[in-house]
Parts: structure tokens; C-alpha cells; sequence
């Protein structure tokens, strides 16, 4: 340890306690998984009522989920934070006090797991979708044929089977949540990005500090695939060969 | 329709007229069929004449374009294109009606036990300890009582399709449909499922079957249906139909087949 | 619900120009008019060459890295489908690394870090390769490259395994030496499959490059990223930003819909 | 009366910068607690991301900003400034030995380094078109790069240089080439207090704290530990 | 193996003694069998008895455990654990037998034409303009010529079967081996492929033939082989085996077929 130290000075500044960061860092991190769990959830739910609504909702619904998906996709996440959270509370800002209300503060977190929540949304739209397209559909033509109503349907044949369909894009939507947090920082939002940048810039040991970063990221990594290889391998119980 | 007294059962199943096209494809030109208590019907005909549309009409997997349906004295009410009116008739109606895939379609996230009392518990209301017991009961009848707790794409072919009928039975439907249920099947599983499906006409169950095996048809059917290219070519009971072939068509088909 | 997906196929025939969406695109209309109208423009002709050059850059940009980087996934993803562990267990560590870490710190990583160490090399320094290694794309191309390779080595990974073993088995039984086998049958069909989930993962790529600007390569996001410090005008520039990453998924969408379209398959 | 006064996120030592301990220190931040002291103003510091600040200002999420915001004609049009609150000289550092002048001449087909939409890149390409310019995000990758031989030169202002220059990796590579010819219309207006347009009151309040402050020796208390000449400029 | 004068017939395939194993699970305990050019030989047995994994032992889909294979009078080198030394000779011999699978397996990304002219174009190195030629007279055989620009996901099952034929015979191989070929088809298209697999028959060519179709067997095979549990329990011309089989097994299994 000490001839760690010596060799590289920089890292002490990794310390649990002030001047070290650690606990900046490590405080980072849960706020970073926090959000990412948060708007995952949130994406989760846009998600599957999105794909429910394209294939089986009328030629408006689909349409509407067809621009939501396309463009919420094609800009840029910045660009989407800065109009959805500034632009659109300061126009209700605006209607409010003109009406004569007070002006409301919406508070950074809830926007910015609000706009990740809606981005996560339209890519996790596409990737239920497909999961569900991918269930054979003799399967739900079984329910169907004994009189199953359509909810029961979805809660106990649909969304079972096609969870293991689904289960490596979201994990993949996964990994990109907790790096999009990396953008709350514009809405004030202390997660990993912003205190390793605070860190590396008020120190100068670039380096370090971003290799303890790196490391965070792959530990998270490393920790949600076992959980994601196990949910899909519990997910695609009953289909012979495991993953295929 | 068999028969000794046929006017004294009541009907199970009614088809009118029925039309169904897909897109500008007519795939049934006008089918009708009476189905009493008890009846064995079994539907034959070459690839694509509209048996399994037929089959699948019935039980509103496919909207029809037109026709009347009445199962059980209840007749499905339906707008003028064919579509029904209350998803919740339609949902009622098919809790009569057991269906039996090709494909078995038994799911596959659950065991055969589950995949059995799965409807009872969840859509009838039964508890489900005596649903279990129920489907224990059903399961030791078409032998699989020691297949209870297995996946079913741990089972053979012939496993998985008496899982279906018994999961079919465990609704306690009033009548069977079964499309071509031994297909794909070795000839020792075929000969397997069809003594299972024997037993069940023994009762006297209403069922309704689309199926490639003449024989079978011939031996266990009380009427047959010979569609060709969406019509009903000829029909009458079995002896009639394979003795006595009327039409052309039935004949040169018969001759493929046997 | 019944028939939804027996309808799906009709509702494609009944045209495009349904009421509902001639009222959206009256909408849309509507909206880039009020833009147009309510909006500041005046910056823009200044920062038109600019932009210009941004664009063409960041197509530059994507197409050159995703190109190499498929070529890259492709052998990632073959030897973690069928390879010996040897290779497969690095080409599984390289994708899960890439993957599991953000690309801000890999480009930061290869160009001050890595590229930092190449001039105290007096003889890097004289080397005729000096010229580009001093300048920032190379690294910009190359980081960008690993990372859609890592990412896409995991697409084909599936990919690879998702091809029947009846389609290979079919070669095989036909003498098919093994390279035949795969340059023949299993990369296309693997590529078949893979390409609706390529389609999307290049539009992350693409915004994935704005990045590059970390390490003074400047796009199209970076020209409107210096419009706003410039000037102050913030949604603008923003808007026009979207505007041309819209455009550029559109012709993304286009070619991989044309690909896509080559082998023609059945909807069930 | 409270003001939110906004500050850039991310750290800019010597002016603001947070402790480990999440404690915002620096030069900007003790002038910030003097200016609303002598106006009289109830300020709260809020840090946000670079991205978010003008955005926050003109949604009302801020209502003043004080991070190191130059004045310039462009962004005057957007959002309106206090008087300066300082200005330091703008100076080019070069590696040691390579004798690069800081003038148009002495830049021509040289790779100068400035940080992205600063006075410094408004600067280097209007006085040195003949040089090759690379556009930083941050000072210190400018710094990086002069370090490792990829540019010859970077501009910037005094302070931020003379600290990278004094720093053990500066004093090893380079040198200060000194100050550029001034050019007030670029970088004479100085760094102001960023306030909404409209805001006349809330101005006035500033620039009164200001001149109090200039007046009665607070700002030359707070800057003497951190600098070693005045950095109000001229 | 037909009867007048066997033994001036060079040999097409021989294979003795053959065993393989999965894992634990014995599935051929030592099988011999030895067609002439032009033998017709027909397997028939129960669903698991491993008539497929005995045909795909046969062009080394599967690695025997042991025993001896011999193609056109050419010994495969096996090494003792059965796997093949050479890579390349089993290549080449692969190319002298035609396999046709029970699930067809055409690629799907080519069209019918091209799944025709791949192994000749990119493994034989014949031409293209020749084999686009021979492609085309093979499939106004099997009866597809109006379909060789089409994708074999838009044909129906006897379509494709008859596809998957043509293929095989695009490699002009020694030796047909057929897996099941009817077996998911319906009675019409049985009949269909039937007829082509009689007529390389009536050629002379050189065929194994996995089939349940015992009608089939019996008119069309030179050779019948009853395989039992991974053993011949019975083996003759097909008069003999379906006239008079000796086993009881057979005897049982001929019975719930028929
Ligand atoms: N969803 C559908 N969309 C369009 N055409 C369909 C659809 N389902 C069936 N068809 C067509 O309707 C016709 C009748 O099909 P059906 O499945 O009823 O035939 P079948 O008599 O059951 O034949 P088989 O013995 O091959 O099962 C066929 O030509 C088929 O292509
Ligand atoms: N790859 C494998 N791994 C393990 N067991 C296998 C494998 N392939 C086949 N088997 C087993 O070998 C036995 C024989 O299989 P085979 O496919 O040869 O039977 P078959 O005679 O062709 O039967 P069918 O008529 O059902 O096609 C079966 O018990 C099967 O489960
Ligand atoms: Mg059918
Ligand atoms: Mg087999």
C-alpha cells in the first residue's frame, strides 16, 4: 500500500474522508444508479404501453408512437433535457403567471428522470415490441382460443414469454441509462460524470480520476450482466438449451 | 350427424353460410354445418381448401366475412363485416369450445401441470387446489401423471399433444376442435393420440375435427365433410363418403390419399 | 386485438395519405413555420460553412467507423459464438470492457493518454507518421471504431447463433470447406438478422460522435455547441441541430430499410 | 431580496472550484459573498452544468451569473451584463526555447490551442488567421497537448496560464511567450455579473455592489491571497 | 441389395459396425450396411430408434464412436475416437452424396435458383453459365421451373421438399441420402414427392432412405432395414420384411403403422 502510494502520489487522492474524493465518488455512483433506475423504470412502463399501443392500437396510435419513437431517438439526449426542462416549465411558467399563479420549480431529478424516462421510453418501445413479435403466436392464439380476456392474457402468457426475448436489449438500455446520467449534470445534478470531472479539474490528476471512473462504470457493468444472464436464464425457463 | 334419433339432441354447434376472405383471396365460399350433442365431425380436404379457417372460425380466431355462428343455442352476434359485437360473448363462447393446435401450443414458460390448471384458476374462478386436483385426474387419464411437473419442450411430440387435449379438457368445454391433431407425429404417437381421441367420442363428446388420416376418420367420425377450394364438396356419414364417393373430386382425392 | 396482426399487412396497402396524417404533417408544417417566423436566425449565416463543414465531418465520421467497426464485430462476434475459449474469452473481456465503460473516458484515454506518450519518442517525432498521430481524428476514428466494434460484436454474437444449425448443416453436408461455409451462408444470414437491431445501434453511434469534440475534432454538434457560447441563443441553434440529426436517421432508416429489403421474408 | 446566483459546475480554479468536501471556494466565490453583501442582495449559490446556465438564467432558474462570463457584443444581444468585476491580460505560453513571438508573425503556420468560444478563440482567429487553430473544450486539454508536443502554442488569460506555468509539468516544458497586443474590442469589456434582459433593478443593484467593493478595498482584501497583481485590468 | 447378379455392382457406401454414442446414451450399437450403385435402401423403425443419427453418421454430420465407413470404395480415415483425420477428404467425399433433409433446410437468403447453383459455382468450380443451365433443366424435372427466382420462404412444404431434391442433385452426387423427406407434408404433396424420389429410383441411382412412409418402402426399396433401440433387429428385400417379418418387435410395429 504505502509502496503504491509512493510510486503513485495521485492516488491518495482517492481517500474516503476530504481532501481524498472517495466518497464524492462513491456518491456519484449511487445518484448516477438511482436516476438510471429510475428512468429505466419509468422507460419500462412508457415502453410497454408503447409497444402494445403499435401493435395493437389503431392507425392514429401507431402513427403518434411512430414519430415519438423516431424523433425522441434521432436527437440528441442534451438537446431533448434543454427543451423538454427549461424550455417547456418555462412556457408553463409563463401560462401560469399569466393566469395568476405562482411559478412552479420543478426539481432537476424528477425532470431529469422524467426526459431520460422519455428517451429511455421510445428505445425500450422498440425493443418490447420486438420481444413480443418474437412470441410464437400460437401461444397467445392458445389463450385466446380458451376465452382468456385480454389483460389476463397479457399479464399471464405475453409478457412471461416474451421477457426472455427482451431481456439482452434491456440490458443493453440498461448500461446506456446509467451513462446518460452524465447529462442530469446540466440540470444541476451531482452524479459520476460531474464529480469525476470535479474532481480530475480541481486536482489535475486527470488520470486517476478518471480511471477510478472507468472502473465504477465496469464494476456496475460486470454486476448488472450477471443479473441480467440470470433473469434470463430464469426468464426462459422451460425452453430446452438454455440461451440460445 | 349419426343416425338414431338425431332431432332429440340439442345442437352444439351451427355454421351458416359462412364466407371468409383474406384480403381478395375467398378462402371459404358458404360453409354449413350442424353439430348436435355428441356428434364426431370430422372435416378432410387437400392443403389450402380452407379446413383449418374453417376450424378457427368457429371459435372467432379468424373474423368471418359473413355467415351466422350459434354455439351451444347462443348465436355470436356480429356487425354487418363480420366482426363481433362484444369481445365479452366471444370470450364466454370460447370457454365452451376446447381447442386442440396442430402445433399442441402448450406454453412454454409453464409446466404441464401449470399449463392445465392455468385457465380454471385464472379465468374461471376455480380454486386452485381443486384445480390441481382436476388436472391431476386428467393428466393420470391420457397417461402423463408422472409428466405433471415438466417443461413441455422436455416432452415428445406425442407427450405434448395429449398435454394439449388434456389441457383443452380441463375447461370442461362442451365441445372439442381439433386441427389435424396428429400431423407431425411418428406413426406410433399418432396411433397414441387417436386412441385418446377415440375414448373421448366413447362419451360422447361433441367434436370437431380437421384431420389427414383417413382411417381414423372413417372409423371414429359420425358425419364427414369433404372441402374443396373453400366449399363443401360432399358430406354424409363416413360410410357413404369413403364407400361411395360421389363427386370427382373426392374420388381422385381419396385415391392420393389411401 | 384479435386481428391485429392479420390487419397489418392490409393497413400498409391503404396509402400514406390517411386523414390523420395529413392533419400531422399540417402540424409539423405549422410548427417549423412558427419556428421559422418567432424564432432568432440572424446568426445563421455566419456559421453556414461552419456547419457545413460539421456535417460533412460527422457523416465522415459515422460512416468510416461504422464500417470498420462491423468489420471488427464481426470476428468478435464469431469467436464468441463458435470460436475455441482462447479466442473467445478475450473477444467476450474486449466487448464487455468497451461496452462497460463510458466512451468519453476511452477517447480521453487514447488521445491524452495514449497519444500523449507517442512524442516523447524523438524518433515518433521525426517519423514520417508524426503528421497524424500529432492530429486528433486518428484517435477520434479509432475510439469510435472500438467502441460500435464492441458493442456490434455482442449483436453478432447473437446473430451468429441465431442462424439455424439446419442452414449450416445444409453446407456442410455438401463439402462446403468451413471458410466457404461462412463467407456463403452464415455471415449473410447473420448479417440478415442483425440488421434491424444495426439500423438503431448506428443511430446511437451517431450520437455517440459529438464526443470527439473532447479532443478537438469539431462536428456538427460542436458547431452548434459554439453558437450558443457565441451568442447566447440557446433553442435555436439546438433546433437546427435536431433538425440535421433527423435528416441523417432518415437516410439512416432509408439504406438499412434498402438492405433490409434485398432478401425478401415472409411476415408470419 | 434572494437572488440565485449561478455558477458554472464545473471547477475553474483559482476563481471556483468545490473542496472534497462539497464546499465551493475560490476568488469568484468570495467576490460573489462581497458583491451581494455591499448591494444588499440575499444571494444563494447554485451550481450548473456549463450546458444549463444560460437556459437556467433566461427560465428563471437563476437570476444572476457569475462564472468567469465574458462580455461580449455577440452575447450582449442575448442577455445583458453588469459592469466588469475583472479582466486579466490575455497572454500566449509556447514550449521552452522554440522562441514563437505572440504576434500575428510570429504564430504564422504555428498550431495555437484556445479554449471553444472564448474571447481567446474570438481573438486567435481574427489576429492570427495565418495560424493553425485547435479548439479546446477545457484550458487544461490545451495544456495537455502544449505538454505533449501537439500544439506549439495555446492563448489564454494570465491567471489560468501562469498557474499551469508554475505547476511542475509547466515549469518542465514551457514558457510564457508574454501578452498579446490588446484589442479592446475583444478583450477589453472584461468579465460581468450575466443577468436577464429587462432587469434594470437587479443591474443596478450589482454594479453599485461593485463599485462599493472597488471603493472601499474589499476587492483588493479578497484578491491579494490569490493573486499577485490586480486583475481588475484597465 | 436387388437380387440378380449383386455382387458385379461396385460398392456405393458401406458401413460396418458402427456405434455412437451421446454422452452416456448408446444410440447405434453397432450397424453394418452395404449398398451397390442403384441399391434403393429404405430405414424404417420407431421415433428415437436412430435411423437419423445412423444417416447422418454416414457423411460424418455426426462423429461415430467407432466402426468403419467406406464411400465409392474410399475408406474415411478416423482417427480412434472416431473423429475424421482428414478435414479435406471429408469434404470431398461429402460432395459425392446428396443429403436431403426432413426440414428441407434451403437457405434462406438465396432464391431457388441460387440454393441450385452454390455448391457447384463456389465448391465444384463449374461455371456459372453452366450451372444456371443444369439448374434449370433440374427444376423443370422436379416440376419448379417457373419458380427459380423465388425466395423458399414463399413456397409451400412440398415446394421446398422438391427444391431441397434438386439441390442435392445439382451436386451430380453418387448417393442420395433422404431424411423422412415426407414427413410435415399432407397426403397430396407425399404423393408429389413420392414420385419424384420413384423416378431417381428408376435412374439407377444410389439412395438411403429414412422414411415412415411404408407403402412407399415397399414399392420403391431394394433393401428394408427395421431398426430397433440403435440395432438391426431385422433387415431383407421389402417383400420379405413387410410379407413375413420374423422379429416380434416388427411384427408390432407394423401393425400399429399400417
Ligand atoms: N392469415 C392469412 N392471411 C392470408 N391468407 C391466409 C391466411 N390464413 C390462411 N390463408 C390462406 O387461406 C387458404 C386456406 O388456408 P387453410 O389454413 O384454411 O387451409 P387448410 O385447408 O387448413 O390447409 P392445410 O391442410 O395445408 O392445413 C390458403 O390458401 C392460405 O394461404
Ligand atoms: N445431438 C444429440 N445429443 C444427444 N442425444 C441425441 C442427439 N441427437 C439424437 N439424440 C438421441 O438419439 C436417439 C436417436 O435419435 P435419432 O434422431 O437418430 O432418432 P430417429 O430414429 O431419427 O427418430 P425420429 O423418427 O423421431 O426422427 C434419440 O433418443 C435422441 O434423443
Ligand atoms: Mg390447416
Ligand atoms: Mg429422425
Amino acid at each position: 500500500m504505502e509502496a503504491l502510494l509512493d510510486a503513485f502520489p495521485t492516488l491518495a487522492l482517492l481517500a474516503w474522508e476530504p481532501p481524498g474524493w472517495g466518497a464524492n465518488l462513491a456518491r456519484g455512483l449511487v445518484n448516477s444508479v438511482q436516476i438510471a433506475l429510475g428512468a429505466f423504470a419509468l422507460g419500462l412502463v412508457i415502453g410497454t404501453a408503447g409497444a402494445y399501443g403499435k401493435l395493437y392500437g389503431g392507425p392514429v396510435t401507431r402513427d403518434l408512437l411512430a414519430v415519438y419513437t423516431t424523433v425522441v431517438r434521432a436527437v440528441p439526449e442534451l438537446v431533448l433535457i434543454l427543451i423538454l426542462y427549461f424550455a417547456v416549465t418555462d412556457l408553463v411558467n409563463q401560462a401560469l403567471v399569466s393566469f395568476g399563479y405562482a411559478r412552479v420549480q420543478i426539481s432537476g431529478v424528477a425532470a431529469g428522470i422524467a426526459v431520460l424516462g422519455v428517451v429511455q421510453g421510445a428505445y425500450s418501445t422498440e425493443v418490447l415490441r420486438g420481444a413480443i413479435l418474437a412470441v410464437p403466436s400460437g401461444q397467445i392464439e392458445a389463450a385466446r382460443a380458451m376465452g382468456m380476456p385480454p389483460v389476463t392474457l397479457a399479464r399471464r402468457i405475453t409478457f412471461p414469454l416474451m421477457l426472455a426475448n427482451a431481456v439482452p436489449g434491456l440490458a443493453n438500455l440498461w448500461l446506456i441509462a446509467t451513462k446518460d446520467t452524465a447529462l442530469l449534470a446540466i440540470v444541476g445534478f451531482a452524479e459520476l460524470t460531474l464529480q469525476t470531472r470535479q474532481a480530475a479539474a480541481s486536482t489535475k490528476a486527470f488520470l486517476t480520476f478518471f480511471l477510478a471512473a472507468g472502473l465504477l462504470y465496469l464494476l456496475v457493468t460486470l454486476i448488472s450482466t450477471f443479473l441480467f444472464a440470470r433473469a434470463e436464464k430464469w426468464a426462459r425457463r422451460g425452453q430446452r438449451g438454455g440461451q440460445a | 350427424m349419426s343416425q338414431n334419433p338425431p332431432e332429440t339432441r340439442p345442437e352444439a354447434i351451427r355454421i351458416e353460410n359462412l364466407h371468409k376472405s383474406f384480403g381478395t383471396l375467398d378462402v371459404l365460399k358458404g360453409v354449413s354445418l350442424v353439430a348436435r350433442e355428441g356428434d364426431v365431425v370430422a372435416i378432410i380436404g387437400g392443403s389450402g381448401s380452407g379446413k383449418s379457417t374453417m376450424l378457427r372460425c368457429i371459435n372467432f380466431l379468424e373474423t368471418p366475412s359473413s355467415g351466422r355462428i350459434v354455439i351451444g343455442g347462443e348465436e355470436v352476434a356480429m356487425r354487418p363485416d363480420g366482426s363481433p359485437v362484444s369481445r365479452r360473448q366471444i370470450e364466454r363462447l370460447r370457454r365452451r369450445l376446447g381447442m386442440v393446435f396442430q402445433s399442441f401450443n402448450l406454453w412454454t414458460h409453464k409446466t404441464v401441470l401449470e399449463n392445465l390448471i392455468e385457465v380454471p384458476v385464472y379465468v374461471l374462478g376455480v380454486s386452485r387446489a381443486e384445480a390441481v386436483e382436476r388436472a391431476g385426474k386428467l393428466l393420470a387419464r391420457v397417461g402423463l401423471a408422472e409428466k405433471s411437473g415438466v417443461y413441455p419442450a422436455f416432452m415428445s411430440g406425442g407427450q405434448q399433444q395429449r398435454a394439449a387435449i388434456a389441457r383443452a379438457l380441463a375447461m370442461e368445454p362442451r365441445a372439442m376442435l381439433f386441427d389435424e391433431p396428429t400431423s407431425a407425429l411418428d406413426p406410433e404417437l399418432v396411433g397414441e393420440v387417436l386412441g385418446v381421441i377415440r375414448d373421448l367420442a366413447a362419451e360422447g363428446r361433441t367434436m370437431i375435427l380437421v384431420t389427414h388420416e383417413m382411417k381414423f376418420a372413417r372409423e371414429v367420425a359420425s358425419h364427414v365433410i369433404y372441402l374443396h377450394n373453400g366449399r363443401i364438396e360432399e358430406e354424409g356419414p363416413p360410410e357413404a363418403l369413403f364407400g361411395d364417393p360421389k363427386s370427382e373430386r373426392l374420388q381422385q382425392f381419396l385415391k392420393s390419399v389411401s | 386485438m384479435g386481428s391485429a396482426r392479420s390487419t397489418r399487412g392490409a393497413g400498409m396497402s391503404r396509402g400514406f395519405w390517411q386523414p390523420h396524417r395529413i392533419v400531422l404533417i399540417g402540424l409539423a408544417v405549422l410548427l417549423a413555420l412558427w419556428c421559422g417566423w418567432a424564432l432568432r436566425w440572424d446568426w445563421l449565416p455566419r456559421y453556414l460553412p461552419l456547419m457545413a463543414e460539421g456535417i460533412w465531418r460527422t457523416i465522415w465520421l459515422l460512416a468510416v467507423t461504422v464500417t470498420l467497426g462491423f468489420l471488427l464485430a464481426i470476428p468478435l462476434g464469431l469467436a464468441q459464438a463458435a470460436g475455441p475459449w482462447y479466442l473467445a474469452a478475450p473477444a467476450r473481456s474486449f466487448c464487455t470492457v468497451v461496452r462497460g465503460t463510458p466512451l468519453l473516458l476511452q477517447l480521453w484515454l487514447l488521445y491524452y493518454g495514449l497519444g500523449s506518450l507517442f512524442p516523447q519518442y524523438p524518433w515518433i517525432r521525426e517519423s514520417e507518421l508524426w503528421p497524424y498521430l500529432r492530429q486528433a481524428w486518428p484517435y477520434a476514428v479509432l475510439a469510435l471504431t472500438i467502441s460500435f466494434a464492441g458493442y456490434e460484436g455482442e449483436v453478432m454474437r447473437g446473430a451468429f447463433k441465431g442462424v439455424p444449425s439446419g442452414q449450416l448443416e445444409a453446407a456442410r453436408a455438401m463439402g462446403m470447406p468451413r471458410f466457404t461455409i461462412l463467407r456463403r451462408i452464415w455471415l449473410p444470414q447473420a448479417i440478415q438478422r442483425a440488421l434491424p437491431t444495426l439500423g438503431g445501434e448506428t443511430v446511437l453511434q451517431l450520437k455517440a460522435t459529438p464526443l470527439v469534440a473532447t479532443i478537438t475534432v469539431i462536428d456538427i454538434y460542436s458547431v452548434a455547441s459554439r453558437v450558443r457560447q457565441d451568442t447566447f441563443i440557446v433553442y435555436e441553434p439546438l433546433l437546427l441541430l435536431a433538425l440535421v440529426y433527423m435528416a441523417i436517421t432518415g437516410i439512416i432508416v432509408l439504406v438499412f430499410r434498402a438492405l433490409e429489403a434485398r432478401v425478401p421474408s415472409r411476415v408470419a | 431580496q434572494e437572488v440565485k446566483v449561478g455558477i458554472a459546475a464545473e471547477p475553474y480554479p483559482p476563481f471556483a472550484s468545490p473542496d472534497a468536501a462539497g464546499n465551493w471556494i475560490g476568488w469568484e466565490i468570495e467576490m460573489i459573498g462581497a458583491v451581494c453583501a455591499a448591494a444588499e442582495l440575499d444571494c444563494v449559490i447554485t451550481p450548473v452544468a456549463w450546458d444549463g446556465i444560460i437556459p437556467s438564467l433566461t427560465s428563471g432558474q437563476v437570476d444572476a451569473i457569475m462564472a468567469s462570463m465574458s462580455i461580449t457584443e455577440e452575447r450582449l444581444k442575448t442577455i445583458d451584463f453588469s459592469d466588469k468585476y475583472y479582466n486579466t491580460p490575455t497572454v500566449i505560453a509556447v514550449a521552452k526555447g522554440s522562441g514563437i513571438a505572440p504576434t500575428p508573425e510570429g504564430l504564422a503556420g504555428k498550431i495555437l490551442g484556445v479554449q471553444v468560444s472564448t474571447i481567446h478563440q474570438d481573438y486567435a482567429q481574427t489576429h492570427f488567421g495565418d495560424a493553425e487553430i485547435k479548439l479546446y473544450q477545457t484550458q487544461d486539454e490545451a495544456n495537455q497537448d502544449l505538454v505533449a508536443g501537439r500544439i506549439d502554442a495555446t492563448q489564454a488569460d494570465s491567471i489560468a496560464l501562469d498557474a499551469f506555468l508554475a505547476s511542475a509539468e509547466g515549469t518542465a516544458c514551457c514558457e510564457s511567450a508574454g501578452a498579446v497586443a490588446d484589442d479592446p474590442a475583444i478583450l477589453g469589456l472584461g468579465v460581468g455579473v450575466g443577468l436577464r434582459k429587462g432587469e434594470d433593478d437587479l443591474k443596478a443593484k450589482f454594479n453599485a455592489g461593485i463599485a462599493k467593493i472597488l471603493e472601499d478595498g474589499t476587492y483588493e482584501t479578497i484578491s491579494a491571497p490569490y493573486f499577485d497583481s490586480s486583475i481588475y485590468g484597465g
